[in-house]
């Protein structure tokens, strides 16, 4: 009688669980699927044409004041997408030798007290709001460019360039990376942090034993070790870099600039926009049926570049597993 | 053998300087904030109403941003938080390894990197649906149409919830799979059902985990600003019935608009409309300390934890 | 046991992890090219004491030691200072745990990462004998040897402790520690590696911590006997557990405890 | 800015002389709208049992907009629901385009064009009642409404309105007014789509939103200041320059008179009802904004930038202008309250309410609270400039 009860509640228990999770998966779909019906109207209009072809910048302009039967639905984020790519993957150059060099000394090599003291830093860096990165991105970050890297002369040769006309004001790639760049080195820190802890000390025991060096056997063994979850951590970094919208949209420039390389260093001082930060700079204009629908649509492509990216970290992943 | 030791320590160096910076950033983050803002602060600027103008004199306090962040946490963690341990106990130990989970555990990622303000749009237009009219209030007199206003403490909560419980979910079940089997194992040896191995060994064991998993939501909340100004209307003051904190009219609170520390900060610094830094900075300043008053409470928390555990 | 004989010396060694004294004067001399066995019940101080030979336990917050222990006539606490030192301390001595423990990478990286970290620029070739050799002296080379890419972590409980027996053996020790290195194994694994364990006393001095009195019977050439922080007794095997001389030790082996 | 605010100090300094001088010719009769007394320079007169004041007073406290035509006699006002004329010496009025009939016709009293308070007041929506005890007509408009109203939209416009929304509250504890930015956009989704009473613009409604069924009512206008640095030596451009400057037509400050150096253009992000406004008033749809100005999301990013930046150019809304930067003369006038409101400043916008269909019920009274004499107050306290 009583473990035919106990049955029962288990049996509900199990079914709450349940209930949530489906819940849950089908939150989830549901938003994927609410951003798709929003994006199709632009999507089957520009097709591929949406990731490589350019002009975002006036596209959105020229749909904003025609009337509403002779907009244009057709609208290119090459630049847009390229923007995206090159913050973050900007960003995770800077972040992760820090976050993991962070870690590492957290991990292994700093007195307990003063390791709290930084796991405390990083946990507290990794919760300051995006909006206050932004702030301090657009007030200390953005003049420092201008002031130790444009020179008036440069404003000027930039203004008649026959590649791409472009204004130079610092709002740039360069900021954009240097901010995001802080902005995800916690994240990356304090999962890098969770990933050496969760390795068995048995593994730090066998290697120290075998009398390799503290730190080879930290760079050889734990760190290998803790490889998912170090994957783990970049994609999760990667992912909040392609999302970051406000902090990119205060310091990156709002243009849909590609950055050339024929401009050597100045590439990094070009004014770029991403998918991410589009939406938030053009959602004054959302009234528009086409400008919302091409701001889904961007959040289709981010969607899209992390499914893509997700997956190729899993097959990498994967890969190094069955080596 | 020298040669080796010597690139260690080189690497070592470099990893303290990493070190370095971080705590540098950090100190440097807060310490501007502390020097512009630290003279906004007084009594006065914590307690009053913040005013709707463009006149920094004018400006008034940040009663209500603080409330409202306080609020907006509290209703968003106490959905995200059973709802995303239960879903992830129950993939963690229920479901079936395999293309659901695999499924599942893709859409987080990728939902991770959908900007908050799409989140923020889909809560918007979901609850802008009559239906949900208790939520926020129908629209009165707007011929033709029934349509819910959308915007309130209680829609603005319900989107963050949404919004975290990826993460809830994820990290949850990252915490639930770093306790040992032998643990729960040795619950079943004991003659314990699953519901009650979960219960009683399993949460408690993964317990820091889950902690660190609701703060770091929780700090998301605190710390968003597009839901905020979407779905909580970004009006300054609280709009319900006056006054606001008197319990009889806390369900109209609930239901009617208001700020957030960040959406006060968005629109008093020059991103937004208002045009005054140094209000700006100085909320962002009390938004930092809520912040670290919300790390040392959880750190006492999980320290009491490990005391435990060591005994 | 002459001078020449002997691989470690222990002379007035207590210890304590923080406030708790866990050893409590040691002295011990461990003969070259033997098995000594050190068994008692459980906390009773012989895996601290194991693992205080090639100072693993400096790892443990609030690990305290005093006395000396020397091992090839160097004190191991007082004359290690540089961590390079320590380095090749610990390269005299390997360790093998009581849960094996191999790396979480490919069968041969586990053997050639701790050779190719004690001997630097060695030839792939140089490497590949040394895995071979080392798989072949553990036996454990035919059953692995179609797959030495795999994980380590495919090998069943005695494969995997075995492999880090070989992987103890990459750095060419003097000493090898076991701790408890049986406690998790099946019967049959077991027997394999008490026969591995008796091969290879030939070349190698071996300390064993163990539970089981049925093994230390069965392979030990000395054994102690831990209680409560002290060494109560300590002799030759067939001394040891036909004329026990102390009392607490006579109720040892008649499972009193 | 300044000047406003004192020619209102003065001209209430003035009312109040008057209303000493003139407060015992009126007999005592006074007439309240909603519970404040009118203080009118003419006093109020009693003819065949009906009150009459100045048009003036009791149309501009009750938001109305009044005009006087002088070729057929008529006092007109115009309020967000409610459309009167009425001709001098008449006893027939036409409100929302039917004839009615009043008892007492509008007269002039001493060159002063007075009007039936009942009547006005009445067919403007409020209720009216007399207490004969005080001699007082009592107007109630503003106060005891009760209900909801959702107003969203430009967060130009947001302060007016949340400030007009807390003093209508004030007046009518039983009404709810929630406000909320999102910029000019929500506004007109909002009040298209029903999930706001009232959407905010500070740009012009497009052609399909009004066919859509989207009713505009300005509230109040706005200047748009084009803006350099401070240590820029170029003080005044014409519209013909501002707009080769921005097009991308001029590139160098030494074409308009400035040193040799790049000009670096800041602009507004699209949807922006400021942006909408240079367009309309400066491009003329003759140029486009050159593509690679930066836009900004905001009129303090676009100072900020320009304060920043020796050789930047931008534009902001008149009440954003401060010390930080320098405002073109353009046109050859001064860019201030004063030159706008007079209309020689030539790049003035309107300051949008807008309904989905003629704006009734609550929505109007708000619409015409912040028309009103306490409305149009508040509007100037926040640098925008009163429709009258």
């Amino acid at each position: 009688m009583k473990s035919n009860k106990r049955m029962v509640k288990d049996n509900i228990f199990k079914h709450i669980l349940l209930v949530s999770a489906v819940l849950g998966g089908l939150m989830i779909a549901f938003i994927f699927v609410f951003i798709f019906i929003k994006a199709w109207g632009v999507l089957s209009v520009s097709g591929l044409g949406f990731i490589t072809e350019t002009g975002f910048s006036e596209q959105i302009r020229d749909s904003y004041y025609l009337a509403a039967g002779e907009q244009t639905w057709f609208f290119g984020t090459k630049g847009l997408f390229i923007a995206t790519l090159l913050t973050t993957a900007g960003a995770l150059l800077l972040a992760v030798p820090l976050g993991i060099g962070t870690a590492v000394i957290v991990c292994e090599f700093s007195h307990r007290a003063i390791a709290r003291m930084l796991s405390s830093v990083i946990r507290l860096l990794a919760s300051i709001p995006s909006i206050i990165y932004g702030l301090i991105g657009l007030m200390v970050v953005v003049p420092y460019i201008k002031d130790s890297f444009i020179s008036p002369e440069l404003q000027i040769q930039y203004l008649y360039d026959p590649i791409m006309r472009m204004q130079l004001s610092g709002k740039s790639l360069l900021a954009g990376i240097i901010v995001l760049g802080i902005m995800i080195m916690p994240i990356l820190t304090a999962l890098t942090v969770d990933a050496i802890k969760a390795v068995p000390k048995s593994y730090k025991e066998a290697g120290l034993g075998l009398g390799i060096s503290h730190w080879r056997v930290v760079t050889k063994i734990l760190l290998p070790a803790a490889k998912s979850g170090l994957f783990a951590g970049i994609i999760l970094a990667a992912g909040r870099g392609i999302g970051e919208a406000i902090a990119l949209s205060m310091v990156s420039g709002g243009i849909s600039n590609v950055p050339q390389v024929a401009h050597g260093g100045v590439f990094f001082l070009t004014p770029v926009l991403t998918l991410a930060s589009a939406i938030v700079n053009k959602s004054e204009a959302m009234s528009v049926a086409a400008i919302e629908s091409a701001l889904f649509s961007c959040g289709v492509v981010l969607i899209l570049t992390s499914m893509l990216f997700s997956l190729s970290t899993r097959l990498v992943e994967r890969a190094v597993k069955m080596k | 053998m020298r040669l080796k030791l010597f690139q260690d320590s080189v690497m070592k160096t470099l990893c303290y300087f990493a070190a370095v910076m971080t705590v540098a950033v950090c100190l440097g983050i807060i310490l501007y904030l502390v020097i512009k803002g630290f003279d906004q602060l007084s009594p006065d600027f914590i307690m009053t109403e913040p005013n709707p103008t463009f006149s920094q004199d004018n400006a008034g306090g940040i009663l209500t941003p603080i409330v409202g962040t306080l609020l907006l946490t509290f209703i968003g963690t106490l959905l995200a938080f059973p709802w995303g341990l239960s879903s992830a106990l129950y993939y963690t130990f229920y479901a079936k390894k395999g293309k659901l989970r695999d499924t599942l555990s893709t859409a987080i990622d990728i939902l991770a990197g959908v900007p908050t303000i799409v989140i923020a749009i889909f809560g918007l237009a979901v609850f802008t649906n009559p239906f949900w009219g208790f939520l926020s209030s129908r629209v009165e007199g707007v011929e033709g149409i029934s349509k819910a206003f959308g915007r309130s403490f209680w829609v603005a909560g319900i989107t963050m919830g949404i919004m975290i419980l990826p993460y809830i979910i994820k990290t949850c079940a990252e915490a639930l799979k770093a306790v040992p089997p032998s643990y729960i194992e040795a619950s079943y040896a004991l003659g314990a059902d699953k519901r009650q191995s979960l219960l009683r060994v399993v949460i408690p064991a993964a317990k820091n985990g889950i902690i660190t998993s609701v703060i770091l939501g929780m700090g998301r909340i605190v710390g968003d600003t597009a839901i905020v100004w979407l779905t909580l209307g970004g009006t300054l003051r609280m709009t319900g019935l006056q006054p606001w904190y008197s319990p009889e009219n806390w369900p109209s609170t609930l239901q009617n608009t208001g700020s957030t520390l960040t959406s006060y900060i968005f629109y008093t610094s020059p991103a937004g409309e208002g045009n005054m830094p140094s209000v700006a900075f100085g909320a962002s300043l009390v938004l930092i300390v809520i912040i670290i008053v919300l790390h040392i409470i959880t750190d006492y928390i999980s320290s009491l934890g490990k005391l435990r555990d060591e005994e | 046991m002459t001078l020449s004989n002997i691989s470690i010396a222990v002379k007035n060694v207590d210890s304590w992890y923080g406030e708790k004294q866990v050893l409590k004067n040691i002295n011990m001399e461990i003969e070259k090219k033997s098995i000594t066995a050190l068994i008692g019940p459980s906390a009773c101080g012989k895996t601290t004491f194991l693992k205080s030979l090639n100072r693993i336990n400096d790892l443990v917050k609030g690990f305290k030691i005093s006395g000396i222990i020397s091992v090839g006539g160097q004190d191991i606490y007082k004359d290690i200072k540089k961590a390079s030192d320590l380095m090749f301390l610990r390269q005299k001595m390997g360790m093998v745990f009581q849960i094996p423990n191999p790396f979480p990478m490919s069968i041969y990286k586990n053997l050639a990462l701790p050779f190719s970290e004690k001997n630097n620029l060695s030839s792939r070739k140089r490497i590949d004998e040394v895995v071979v050799k080392c798989l072949k002296d553990v036996h454990l080379y035919d059953e692995v040897k179609e797959r030495l890419d795999a994980s380590a972590l495919d090998l069943s409980g005695g494969q995997q402790q075995r492999l880090c027996i070989a992987r103890c053996l990459t750095i060419t020790p003097e000493i090898i520690l076991f701790d408890e290195p049986c406690s998790s194994l099946d019967p049959i694994s077991t027997l394999k590696i008490e026969d591995l364990l008796r091969e290879l006393k030939e070349q190698y001095t071996l300390v064993i911590v163990t539970h089981n009195l049925e093994q230390a019977k069965r392979i030990a050439d000395r054994v102690g006997f831990f209680y409560q922080g002290e060494l109560i007794e300590y002799s030759a095997k067939d001394k040891f557990f036909t004329r026990p001389r102390h009392e607490l030790t006579q109720k040892y082996l008649a499972g009193k405890f | 800015m300044k000047d406003l605010k004192t020619k209102v100090i003065v001209l209430t300094m003035m009312l109040c002389f008057v209303l000493v001088g003139t407060a015992s010719a009126a007999e005592g009769i006074k007439v309240n709208v909603d519970g404040s007394a009118l203080n009118m320079d003419v006093a109020p007169v009693m003819q065949e049992g009906r009150v009459l004041v100045p048009f003036r007073f009791i149309a501009e406290n009750l938001g109305g907009i009044v005009s006087w035509d002088a070729g057929s006699q008529t006092v007109k006002i115009v309020t967000a629901d409610k459309n009167v004329s009425l001709p001098v010496g008449q006893t027939t009025a036409t409100v929302n385009g039917t004839a009615q009939t009043l008892d007492v016709p509008a007269t002039v009293v001493d060159g002063r064009t007075l009007v039936p308070v009942r009547f006005v007041a009445e067919s403007l929506g409020a209720d009216v009642s007399w207490d004969d005890a005080t001699q007082t007509v009592n107007v109630k408009y503003f106060s005891g409404i009760t209900g909801t109203l959702k107003v969203g939209g430009s967060t130009t416009v947001l302060p007016v309105a949340q400030a007009s929304a807390d003093a209508l509250m004030k007046l009518s504890p039983g009404l709810s007014v929630t406000v909320t930015g999102g910029g000019s956009g929500v506004g007109t989704s909002g009040a298209k789509d029903g999930t706001l009473n009232i959407g905010m613009q500070s740009s012009d409604l497009k052609q399909e939103d009004k066919a859509a069924g989207l009713v505009p009512v300005s509230v109040g206008r706005d200047a748009i200041v084009v803006i350099v640095n401070k240590a820029n030596t170029v003080e005044a451009l014409t519209r013909e320059q501002i707009k080769k400057i921005f097009s991308g037509e001029i590139k160098n400050w030494q074409d308009v008179g400035g040193k040799n150096a790049a000009i670096v253009l800041h602009t507004r992000e699209a949807g922006s009802g400021t942006l909408d406004g240079f367009n309309s008033l400066i491009m003329k749809k003759e140029a486009e904004i050159d593509a690679i100005a930066e836009p900004h999301a905001s009129n303090p990013l676009v100072k900020q930038a320009v304060a920043n930046d020796e050789n930047a150019i931008g534009f902001l809304s008149l009440g954003h202008l401060d010390t930080s930067v320098k405002g073109i003369v353009a046109e050859g006038v001064v860019a201030s309250e004063a030159n706008a409101a007079t209309g020689q400043y030539p790049f003035v916008r309107n300051l949008w309410l807008s309904t989905k269909g003629t704006p009734s019920g609550q929505a109007a009274k708000f619409i015409n609270f912040v028309r009103s004499v306490k409305g149009q107050q508040i509007l100037a306290s926040e640098d925008f400039i009163p429709l009258r």
